[in-house]
């Protein structure tokens, strides 16, 4: 299988001209393909048959939560009425505001929390948008100055990133042997400059924070605020909820637990979530019910727009179909196959399994071999592999989450594919993969020579 | 299996056999034992959500939809319901695109990853510039990230961003969030008729501006006819010219290389994407010199172990998850699918398709400037500027009035101010415009 | 590339230059050097139809289907409009099923051949016969078919064709058509309040009759309670007993194995097409005795040369591409995506809705059936027999003024006598039959 | 590539009980598949990544006319007001009416004919409908017993079968030297026992039959009625009509001509129009105008229903989008484009194409080779073959038909598959394909031992 750019097979120069403007406000010419529809179909009709997606057979990328993503919430997505214009009048679009108003109201629920904004448009940009939220909740609040966010070791690469776009130094938290917070380092961490602390739980090893009240007040007792990361909500749902552990402000990943598609890296959405006393701080516009409708407000305290509008609403209307399809039992009844499933499947497999007890997901480590070579030879079983060499505290961490939508039949052929990996030599795992659309791909040439356009490769 | 009665998830396909194996297999005797949670931050509520079938699902969501009014949207100011030819549709939700992740697997991730590729060299044609990555999340952040690269770029002791005071709220309020962690200040500069003054500008720009950003078209619809000069004001100042616009718009008009901007920033789902309350898809592409400190990710060419062609994100070393808080941005997801979307939009229209739309934005906006002009009580446009797409009128009566008067009658317009309305021709026919300047002409 | 002004054929890629490049290939000056059409049959003429945008012609064939009232549909008589779920759409439409051709080339068509393959497995499991053909273009053309498979297999000098006396006019039509150019006849029996007069149907068959007809559940809703019987008749005759059903009421009613049908026909898009203005797919079951006199494709499992297993149309030699006019049938073009779209909507329901759906025909038919029955002016049912999805109701006011006014408040149904109305619960929902059953009082 | 049959992953068999029914009413049980819908929709997905569409890439299958299928007529065809039951009053879906009148009128004016019924659910019923009026004229109109209808011996095999379901003898026609009707066959062929002759035109070797006029001109005058198979219509939009020919009647396949999708096999669609004097056969219910609205008719002599109801709405309504959308203009570049291809392609390839001038398809010879095993080793090539070993009177037939929707690049591809093929030896082709999902497969023992269901494949 190999296809050519478009722009290989056919491409048009055009010149500018009979151009209703004077020739000093416009380009010269545009140089772009030029397909006929048919070709442009069976371009992309073949492209998308070399993309593994969660529709063609296990997905199981640890903290990524690649659930299936019902049809039918493409179908309401791309209902005609659902496609408006963000500058409509309040009163011309409340149908819109009102699926933002119970989707908001399902998420306070869902997560214990008091108010939620569903304007980030990423999980990161909720990160972005709670660690706004406390800066301004500080500023309003405090005297003192307050420029660190602690974030364990084991977290997210994007609270890192967040806290500094933030402004904050970061101070990184080791874990303890168990694989969790370590109580006497968070101690020592916090102190009057402490702003927040971002925190995974279950964590990114799987394992829930059991000592996640006193290090919620811990936290409070230093002035600090406590972020709830909610990559890996899945594993709780219905079972535990942020709000009630003492979090403050949390995001949550609805590309990951409310079933929306990941398109190959987004769009996601990234709604944020707080107790009362941040709700004033929230990014404006927000929903709220007002006189048998709904309106749009601003916060007393808002920290402003986080996204040029209200994020993305396609995915939003997609996760509020999701949770209303399947209710109070169907959330729940997740987190339950979602767990029992990263068990089951760590059991059936020959690799070791350092911390537990996990939940939705475990991080086996591939010992002497390389986790990225054992990646890119599950890609010969058939299978995608799960997500490699993170979190560190495991040597050749593979960090895996089957999600509940596996069946054991799946897993057992997940569970054969690492088993068969695992009894194979270096040679062969390091020429791997064989059987893919491409084989491996030297990423120190694409980096050390970087050709980002057709204009690239033309010039070469 | 689910049939019509299923209590659970859906999705899940344990039956009452494979649990009692798996079980086993783990050694529990119930789910509920494998969590480790302790009984204090126990959830023992309930969410009172109803579970619905998938039919009444769908009937659930379409009902509260249809509160929505079915307006004709003479709207604009950023956002763009151009109409989407039915094969984005098709092509897009093609499910190995639609729900595949982002490409870590670049051996099983091929076809994204190229048409990636292909949208990221949409835009370095389109822009002259040569590097773009392939999505940031709309105009608004992607103008944030503009001004985060400024700031590393930039050595200079600058912290001034400046912006016109003609400027959406969401990208204003978006960028200060952006900056409000760094030392940067956003300052705003005057214009006139419309476009940059630049006299005001010149004034405004000294040694501490590391940034300058201007809109073409602006966001009451003029062409901004003096972007070479703003290029020659930044350039002298040592400072960033960031320029926001878009791929239509870009198709048309002066391509930013040639007026010296450095980064190019905008919404490039005006291609791709019916108009969707908002969601957008952030256009970012630069110089060449700033390929390390670009934000998000980036597509590139390599060859795979048979020497053969093969795309794989790249240079990933800017980014958050292996540099963390030393990123060049936070952003992990992204908009991927919206750029896909882009790029088959693109595709389907070609250079002359592109070009068309973009002249008929000129003159299309201009004849119903004219039309809206002859109606009495009516002065458009109101800026003495050619116009791309849209255009304010002054209205004699008050314009909020007015718009009340439209909307009852079917059409949406923006209230820009107490006597200034402003229509906006992208993806509304003809018909419609014609049956638009009858409707304004009766509500007058 | 044809962007908005496209002339000629919008899906032709050609371009002047590769035109210029081909001509010249060919050795033609201009394309229409390649016509060898007799000038006094050449068309100089025009048509008169405008090509439009793509756009335009959406906006056209939507404006002109709005013209269709927004009803709420309690027909059915042999067709239904169950709820089809997502999935169905999504799968059916991926392009490789939607855009391919017939499987001549079953190493490139693996998947359809497949897909067909459990279509007929599908339906083996529910009538117990063991031949299944992979459609017929729809119920009335495969009774038919069976008609002309009767006159193929039965040896006997019979000639007479016998159908209930109850059947809808469309069937009963196209099986005369079918039989038009043989020397079958067709000749009705009585039925008994709605079922199969078994007492009439005895005295009517002799050795002369070929085959017997008969529904279950019956045009008028009525289960047939005397199917054995109907096949103990037939097989005494030493006629074809054929049975129209369909996958729905097969999932819960008798199988027809175990009631002598030899042949089962009827709408099999009951499952996997909504309301469809009656396209629909054609059932066709059979014994494996008759297997070489089936008509219609027929996949079978094989082995490819590397012994795996590998699916391919078999027994070809029955159609009309190969055996011409000693075909068993001339169709050529069938309904296989219909058929795959029923194979999908079977298995996302899993016996166990299919079952739950069959058992709710029953249950809410017989309850609806109740609750008009309570109205004044209104008897329901009308057969004192068990109901399968619709009734027969009696009505003291003329039917067609109570339907007309049923109709301006929202609701289809059938008129089927002077004084009767006929409702089918099969896709509506309950808050709608029970607005419907409020808008029927207040129109009584 | 391999995917199992869904029963042989995940079956229930369930119990009748709690029915609603006396048990002699119901079956015992049901054994079905039973899959989760995440495993449903892999399964699909899988099976589709197995089928070559037109989407995939060219398919030059002579006489099917596989045009590229537009995703727009989709669209329209899904819309909610689309999807009535037929059984609605007229007046509740004049939008459907209206639908089936124009798109009537569309084809009366394109195939030059007075009337034409929308009934037949396919190009052979098609066919059947034509027969039927033509017997049903006949007997309306004449005294004498015409039991004969006459068809080339090149003729679609539908046309054979059609005429024995529709009681008639088949008079088979041998070809002129020429390839096309041999004028002194013809008639001797013709009778006072002719009812018809059907032919196609450009016949199947793509030659117009220049004589057609005379050729109409003796039907006439034995009294039979001359019947136009659509088939190859394709060749002819807006040069040259069926009814300025002579013909009486003529079926259109819109799935050929009008490009609607062949969906594997079916759904299509096989409109009939005829001149006036066969109007009234026309089966009912048709279409008119009324009062400005459209209502449903019975013509007078109606030969009844050939379908249930209104034949393949679906179908219908995309032909119909097709034709709005390309105009005169469309519809007559289509027929260039087609015949363009055609000459082009055939000047690529280095195999004989023993008979011209040929239009929209040509008929080449393999020559020593198997025309089959040619076809399969075109495969290999990445394209789909032509149809082959017929017509019969080129010896190892490769009959090939691009449409006008392929570029010269992807021709130039097909050309270059047709000659690496050429030059092959008997080995290479017997054993191909060999890149496919499936070798080749032996059609012998699936004829000689038929398993047609699951339930066949256990019992082995």
């Amino acid at each position: 299988q190999y296809e050519p750019l478009l722009v290989e097979k056919d491409r048009t120069r055009v010149e500018i001209d009979e151009s209703p403007l004077p020739e000093d406000l416009t380009r010269d010419d545009l140089e772009l393909p030029d397909p006929s529809e048919p070709e442009l179909v069976r371009h992309y009709t073949r492209l998308s048959q070399m993309v593994y997606g969660i529709d063609s057979g296990p997905y199981p990328l640890g903290s990524c939560t690649m659930k299936y993503n019902p049809k039918f919430t493409e179908d309401v997505a791309s209902l005609p009425s659902a496609l408006v214009h963000p500058d409509r009048s309040e009163e011309s679009i409340q149908g819109t505001l009102e699926v933002l108003a119970r989707l908001q109201e399902y998420l306070e629920v869902i997560g214990g929390m008091d108010a939620v904004t569903l304007q980030p448009p990423a999980g990161a940009a909720g990160e972005f948008v709670g660690i706004r939220v406390a800066a301004a909740y500080h500023e309003h609040t405090d005297e003192g100055q307050r420029d660190e966010v602690i974030i364990p070791e084991s977290a997210h690469g994007t609270n890192f990133a967040t806290a500094a776009l933030g402004g904050y130094d970061v101070v990184s938290l080791p874990s303890d042997e168990g694989g969790r917070v370590d109580l006497e380092a968070l101690e020592a961490a916090l102190s009057e400059n402490t702003a927040a602390l971002m925190l995974t739980n279950p964590n990114t090893l799987g394992l829930f924070e059991r000592d996640i009240e006193t290090i919620a007040e811990m936290v409070h007792d230093a002035g600090g605020l406590l972020y709830y990361d909610g990559a890996n909500l899945n594993a709780l749902l219905g079972r535990a909820r942020p709000g009630d552990m003492g979090f403050d402000v949390m995001h949550y990943n609805v590309h990951k637990t409310f079933a929306t598609p990941h398109g190959g890296g987004g769009p996601g959405a990234g709604p944020v979530g707080v107790v009362s006393e941040l709700a004033p701080f929230l990014p404006e516009p927000r929903v709220r019910n007002a006189d048998g409708g709904y309106e749009l407000f601003a916060p007393e305290h808002s920290i402003g727009h986080v996204h040029g509008y209200q994020g993305n609403w396609l995915v939003l209307v997609k996760a509020f179909a999701y949770i209303a399809r399947v209710g109070d039992d169907g959330l729940t009844d997740s987190s339950a196959k979602a767990v029992l499933n990263a068990n089951y499947l760590a059991s059936q497999i020959e690799y070791d399994v350092p911390y537990g007890p996990f939940h939705h997901e475990f991080v086996a480590s591939a010992g002497e071999q390389d986790a990225a070579d054992v990646a890119k030879r599950m890609l010969d079983y058939g299978v995608h592999p799960p997500t490699t060499k993170w979190p560190e505290i495991v040597p050749e961490a593979l960090m895996t989450e089957p999600t509940e939508i596996e069946s054991k039949e799946t897993l057992d052929q997940l569970a054969a594919a690492f088993n068969a990996v695992a009894e194979e030599g270096a040679e062969i795992l390091e020429s791997a993969p064989e059987r893919t659309t491409a084989r491996r791909i030297d990423q120190t040439s694409a980096a050390r020579n970087p050709r980002l356009s057709w204009h690239a490769l033309e010039e070469e | 299996m689910n049939g019509l009665h299923a209590t659970g998830s859906p999705y899940a396909p344990h039956t009452d056999e494979t649990l009692t194996a798996m079980l086993e297999a783990v050694g529990a005797d119930t789910v509920e034992d494998l969590f480790d949670i302790p009984e204090a931050v126990q959830y023992d509520g309930e969410f009172g959500i109803d579970a619905r079938t998938e039919r009444e699902t769908r009937q659930l969501v379409r009902t509260i939809l249809q509160r929505n009014a079915d307006l004709t949207e003479l709207l604009g100011r950023g956002q763009y319901g151009y109409y989407v030819p039915s094969v984005v549709d098709h092509l897009s939700n093609r499910s190995e695109f639609l729900t595949s992740y982002t490409q870590y697997q670049p051996e099983v991730s091929q076809g994204f990853l190229q048409a990636l590729f292909e949208y990221q060299s949409l835009l370095v044609e389109l822009t002259g510039l040569s590097i773009a990555n392939c999505s940031m999340y709309d105009a608004a952040s992607a103008l944030g990230e503009a001004a985060t690269l400024a700031k590393r770029v930039r050595t200079t002791s600058g912290h001034r961003v400046l912006i016109p005071e003609l400027l959406s709220e969401g990208r204003r309020s978006t960028l200060e969030n952006y900056v409000e962690g760094t030392d940067l200040t956003v300052e705003t500069y005057a214009t006139a008729d419309g476009n940059v003054d630049l006299e005001a500008l010149e004034e405004a720009v000294d040694e501490t501006a590391i940034m300058i950003y201007a809109e073409n078209p602006t966001i009451r619809g003029t062409i901004e006819e003096h972007l070479a000069e703003i290029g020659a004001v930044a350039a002298d100042a040592d400072a960033l010219f960031v320029l926001g616009t878009d791929p239509i718009a870009l198709s048309l008009l002066q391509k930013p290389a040639d007026v010296g901007a450095d980064v190019v920033v905008g919404d490039a789902s005006v291609l791709g994407l019916p108009a969707s309350y908002g969601m957008g898809l952030g256009l970012f592409a630069t110089r060449e010199s700033y390929l390390r400190q670009v934000p998000g990710r980036l597509v590139g060419a390599s060859e795979d172990a048979t020497d053969r062609r093969a795309f794989t994100l790249t240079l990933q070393t800017r980014e958050q998850h292996i540099r963390r808080e030393r990123a060049t941005s936070n952003i992990c997801t992204n908009q991927a699918w919206v750029a896909l979307r882009t790029a088959i939009h693109a595709a389907a229209l070609g250079p002359d398709g592109m070009i068309e739309l973009a002249k008929r934005g000129v003159t299309r906006a201009e004849s119903l400037a004219a039309d809206v002009d002859a109606l009495v009580g009516v002065k458009a446009p109101v800026h003495d500027r050619r116009h791309f797409r849209e255009f304010v009128a002054h209205v004699d009566q008050p314009a909020k009035a007015i718009a009340d008067d439209l909307e009852r009658q079917g059409f949406a317009v923006h209230v820009v101010g107490e006597h200034e309305l402003q229509f906006c021709v992208a993806g509304v026919t003809d018909d419609e415009l014609d049956a638009f300047v009858e409707t304004l002409e009766e509500v007058l």
